[in-house]
């Protein structure tokens, strides 16, 4: 069957160059006639374009994101609903998404940040679960490129404005600055949410004759084709009102939405509810019905609208945000009605669950799209596109000539951006609202407590473009390591993972390459930890005159404490505590901080071994558990000496630290980076025990020196530090690069 | 003793004052709903933080109008108990409740950062389990609380003891280095000269636990307990 | 009719919204330049049966609520629209 | 010479602080309000030799950095003052 449907009048004529500026191949015009049998409507038109785009369809990457393991013990909810859920003990279920906001990002900072954390809010609330923390990545160019500090400024501030206010607080991140992300910024952003095990929301449509349900803000003409027509300049110059708009956050609707939202999921009237994300009405509304196998109508005639005049087009591609679709129980309408005008929101039945399988749209009388379900959800495109490794070999920094001295080259390294303290970023985040985090921002992972439950959760987000763009696969196994053992310095137990996958173009074949090898990278490791990869999402198309980032695979690590005051930080305690090292093998210069002030210096990666990564974090897990550890802190960027450093900068009292056991000869010992190396200390007590866990499972672990309450860091006869000296290069790199933008 | 935590569209820390007085401190702890008309019997009303209704236009300029603060008004001209923590003093202050403004920081942005604040006067309901010259180790959140009045009334209210607390560094000098936002005078809490109302930008409520904070935020709200109980040993005495 | 209101920070207290952007104009080349002050345009369409009416409604709209006189000063036009 | 930036969100662009305000106003009694946008006014001296220069010189800084064109659209006026 066909359906009917009109086109109205004053609608352009739907033809292949049409459909061709809609972004659509030959092929996939020609695949939506055979599924309709018949021409589309313009507005149909419209509808398949943002339907079957790459952000929505995923079409260039679900074959290869099939083969990530989804499944667990823990997992409650899968890909495919709209964020992963994983049992955590106590009865409680933990949901978290992280999803990417680049472009729009780079052409608006603050509203683009800011929608970004919106949005990612919603894909948690929309399960039913109470978003309780976020987490940001953030790639910007160099500081020495024009935009950067503005584009820094407004996203900080949009991430802030849009948090602060939703009073989620924003507890960990990550940020770096390249000069490759110069014309292509990264802004991902990660939420966590809790629910009560057995109270997950579904989003998937059930009962015929059900009505469907929108609530929050009205519609309005934001980000029309923002998913999928972004450059198609003959079509927008065609007319001035459709241009697409930048799409502005309301976080106070929002947070009026999460209130009444989760008030309403507890009334039990609710059947199915999803988020109007990209291709906002049409996505939430078809992808509900193809869930459940059922149809949906929609009556366009009732769709609140911020301004008249909106095209059915229009209303059905609107980005705006804070809105939400719901499938209720039928005659409950108005007791959900009740529950969003008591939060203020307005709340209107706009169509119905039918049981044809057709996605249909009315207008003032008439069918203005009559399409099958299953032809925008399921039977969307699928590409295997060509994938080949690159002809040139990656680019690396020009050649090292000599080594600087030790002391000159920690201090560098130290007022780095990408290796000094965040603390301008971070301190405009709320960190503290819901009362939970007893461990925020500046440690190696955050952790929460959970209300009346001794259990905690420790989370943080990482990446790794250096190594990924030296070798794509080992990159991404190196992320998923570092993610996964920056929780378990926190002494959590890594329980899932979920991704956000930023490349390039991946109609080349070398980007496609490089996405193939970033996926098997993260399904070894992902399989090595035994860890589920319960959500993600991809963004593809981060590049500019044919510049590609470098590929960006971005990991967040959920861990889970059965007694959260076994938690453990990354600063030194007291003096007199033993300092050890623990790692899975040598580290290496290649693709460091160092590498990339100084000069190249190595040949490649050190290899990993996923099975001794894997003993290494559980061997911290148990130690801390054991309540053996003071201190755990990651060796990261900027290698051995600047985790050292960084330990020794307690807040409440600067440390000293005095090595004996480094050799201070060798700078990849000091600034290698690499498989994992971690700096543990203990009361001397506790050694033997806490050493033993470690030699037992294969791995070397060796005393290097002890903490000294005399605020100086001593390695051998290579460096003799202030350690608040230290500090303040490391504390005032960020702050004095953004003079004049803050006190 | 009974207290009642406002909760307006758009705020964010009334959980958290819920639960340091009702969990942590084992008070009777309510939340009251800004279309109430009534505070149901609460002897401290908590005006709590967050962004009343998103803070659009001025922080706490909507939410005045709520039917709730009607009933504020009255239980204040009584002279019964109010605070108002970060946007709960924004909108005290728009409500004229208190004297003075609060401002965008003098930096433009956000802070979310541990203070410490100097009691000023521990003569009041609000503060009189503390002693005069204590420091207190509280977080600020807040985008705008550079507390500004006219010249001429930050001298009345100083002669009268309102200036409840003071930014000062951790030796306990106010300095314009240790002050975090540019409030005048280093202000961080004001109290009306009836002192029954009190405002002030640090989160006592997030420093009750030594787990988060620390539980310098005790301090105050015992104050409030610890008056409420003698005030309320005079009237039983008065009344014998 | 239109309603458009301008509201000014006061004169004594300190603008640092301004100063900042007085700052940057400054360091983009704009050196002739001093006393920037960054207030709100409000503009809002009121119906009213004359413009004293509507000039009558928009001071009580300023001082209710769209200004805040300890920091602020305002000022609004009314026009047939 | 005084210069007088007028800045407003564009017409397509969601302004919900205005949405809020407009609220506002209705539940004060204002029913008879409608299409409330706010936006800056920014007000600044210029020295100039010229009426003209000076309206130069605000163009420039409006586009450069008074308003964000992606978001908002602005008008200025220049007097002498
Ligand atoms: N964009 C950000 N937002 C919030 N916190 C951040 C951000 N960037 C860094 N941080 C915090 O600063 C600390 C150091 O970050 P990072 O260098 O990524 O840690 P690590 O090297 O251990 O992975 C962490 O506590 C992290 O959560
Ligand atoms: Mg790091």
């Amino acid at each position: 069957m066909s359906g009917i449907a009109v086109s109205l009048a004053g609608e352009p004529a739907v033809d292949a160059e049409l459909a061709r500026a809609h972004g659509l191949s030959p092929d996939e015009f020609a695949l939506v006639q055979k599924l309709l049998g018949r021409m589309p409507t313009f507005t149909e038109l419209g509808v398949f374009s943002v339907m079957w785009s790459e952000h929505c369809s995923y079409k260039s990457s679900r074959v290869y994101l099939k083969t990530l393991p989804s499944r667990g013990e823990m997992v409650v909810a899968e890909q495919g609903e709209n964020a992963g859920a994983i049992d955590v003990g106590d009865g409680w279920v933990a949901v978290f998404k992280i999803e990417s906001h680049n472009h729009p990002s780079f052409v608006e900072p603050y509203q683009g940040a800011a929608t970004g954390v919106g949005g990612i809010l919603r894909d948690i609330f929309t399960m039913g679960a109470r978003p309780i923390a976020s987490m940001d990545s953030l790639k910007f160019g160099s500081f020495e490129h024009p935009r950067t500090r503005y584009l820094l400024g407004g996203v900080v501030a949009g991430i802030g404005g849009y948090g602060n206010c939703v009073g989620v607080p924003t507890v960990a991140g990550e940020a770096m600055f390249d000069a490759a992300y110069n014309n292509n910024i990264l802004v991902n952003a990660f939420c966590l949410g809790l629910a009560r095990k057995g109270e997950l929301m579904s989003a998937r449509a059930r009962g015929v004759g059900n009505p469907v349900l929108y609530v929050g803000s009205a519609t309005g003409r934001d980000g029309i084709h923002g998913a999928s027509l972004l450059a198609s300049a003959e079509f927008d110059a065609s007319s001035q009102s459709k241009r697409p708009t930048v799409q502005v956050g309301d976080p106070f609707t929002e947070k009026l939405l999460i209130e009444a939202c989760l008030e309403a999921a507890r009334s039990g009237a609710i059947v199915a509810i999803q988020d109007m994300g990209a291709a906002g009405l049409t996505s939430s509304s078809s992808e509900m019905a193809a869930r459940g196998g059922l149809g949906i109508e929609l009556d366009l005639d009732r769709i609140p609208l911020r301004q008249s005049g909106l095209t059915p087009y229009e209303m059905l591609l609107s980005e705006s945000q804070e809105r939400m679709l719901l499938v209720a129980e039928r005659g409950r309408e108005a007791e959900l009605q009740a529950i969003f005008a008591k939060w203020d929101l307005h709340a209107a039945v706009v169509g119905k669950i039918t049981d044809d399988g057709r996605w249909r749209a009315r207008y003032r009388g008439k069918i203005v799209a009559d399409i099958p379900v299953r032809a925008l959800a399921d039977e969307a495109p699928v590409y295997r596109r060509p994938a080949a490794p690159p002809v040139k070999p990656p680019e690396r920094p020009v050649p090292l000539r000599a080594h600087p001295a030790p002391r000159a080259a920690l201090r560098a390294l130290l007022g780095n951006p990408n290796v000094a303290s965040k603390r301008w970023i971070y301190r405009q985040y709320d960190s503290l609202v819901l009362s939970n985090t007893v461990v925020g921002p500046g440690s190696d992972a955050a952790v929460l407590r959970i209300k009346g439950s001794r259990r905690g959760l420790a989370l943080k987000v990482d990446s790794n473009p250096r190594a990924c763009a030296l070798d794509p696969y080992l990159g991404a196994v190196s992320t998923v390591c570092e993610a996964v053992r920056n929780v378990a310095c926190a002494g959590a137990r890594p329980a899932g993972i979920t991704n956000c996958l930023n490349y390039g173009n991946p109609e080349r074949p070398e980007i496609m390459w490089q996405f193939a090898r970033g996926i098997e990278g993260l399904r070894d490791a992902a399989l090595a930890f035994g860890l589920p990869v319960v959500s993600g999402n991809v963004s593809f198309y981060n590049e500019t005159e044919g510049h590609a980032i470098p590929p960006t695979p971005t990991i967040a690590v959920l861990g889970v404490m059965d007694d959260v005051s076994r938690r453990v930080t990354q600063f030194f305690k007291a003096p007199g505590d033993l300092i050890l090292m623990v790692r899975s093998g040598a580290p290496s210069l290649a693709a460091s901080e160092y590498e990339a002030m100084f000069g190249a210096s190595a040949p490649g990666l050190s290899p990993i071994e996923l099975g001794r990564e894997k003993k290494l974090v559980d061997g911290l897990v148990v130690a801390a558990g054991s309540a053996l550890i003071r201190s755990a802190h990651d060796v990261s960027e900027g290698g051995l000496a600047v985790a050292i450093a960084e330990a020794c900068f307690n807040q409440e009292l600067p440390m000293g630290a005095a090595l004996d056991g480094v050799d201070a000869a060798n700078p990849s010992e000091l600034f290698g980076e690499g498989p994992s190396t971690v700096i543990i200390t203990a009361k001397q007590g506790d050694l033997s025990s806490l050493s033993r866990i470690f030699t037992d499972a294969g791995l070397e672990c060796r005393v290097l020196g002890g903490v000294i309450a005399e605020p100086r860091l001593r390695i051998g006869s290579a460096l003799d530090e202030d350690v608040r000296e230290l500090a303040g290069i490391y504390e005032g790199s960020l702050p004095g690069r953004l003079q004049g933008d803050d006190s | 003793m009974k207290w009642g935590v406002i909760r307006f569209p758009g705020s964010l820390d009334d959980g958290d004052a819920l639960w340091a007085l009702g969990e942590v401190m084992g008070q009777e702890a309510r939340a009251l709903w800004h279309k109430d008309e009534t505070l149901g019997g609460a002897e401290c009303v908590v005006l709590p933080g967050g962004f009343s209704y998103g803070d659009y236009l001025r922080c706490g300029a909507i939410a005045r109008f709520s039917p709730i603060m009607r009933a504020v008004a009255r239980f204040a001209a009584e002279g019964g108990l109010v605070i108002g923590i970060c946007n709960g003093f924004q909108i005290l202050c728009e409500a004229h409740l208190l004297p003075g403004a609060l401002t965008r920081n003098r930096s433009l942005s956000f802070i979310c950062q541990p203070v410490t604040v100097r009691v000023e006067n521990a003569a009041t309901p609000f503060t009189c389990a503390a002693r005069t010259g204590d420091l207190l180790r509280l977080p600020i959140k807040h985008g705008e609380g550079r507390y500004v009045a006219p010249e001429a009334e930050l001298d009345a209210m100083e002669r009268r003891g309102q200036v409840l607390l003071r930014y000062v560094d951790p030796r306990g000098e106010a300095s314009d280095a240790a002050n975090p936002n540019g409030s005048m005078r280093s202000i961080a809490g004001v109290a009306n000269e009836r002192f029954n109302v009190f405002g002030l930008m640090p989160h006592p409520e997030h420093a009750v636990e030594r787990a988060l904070f620390g539980q310098d935020g005790l301090k105050l709200f015992e104050s409030i307990v610890l008056s409420r109980s003698s005030s309320r040993l005079g009237e039983e005495s008065a009344a014998r | 009719m239109l309603v458009k209101v301008f509201v000014t920070p006061r004169r004594d207290i300190l603008d640092p919204q301004g100063r900042a952007v007085e700052q940057s104009l400054k360091s983009l080349g704009f050196k002739n330049v001093s006393d920037v002050r960054i207030g709100k345009y409000v503009t809002l369409n009121v119906e009213a049966s004359s413009p004293e009416q509507a000039r009558a409604e928009a001071a009580r709209m300023c001082e209710q609520l769209l200004a805040n006189p300890v920091i602020e000063d305002y000022r609004f036009e009314v026009e047939n629209s």
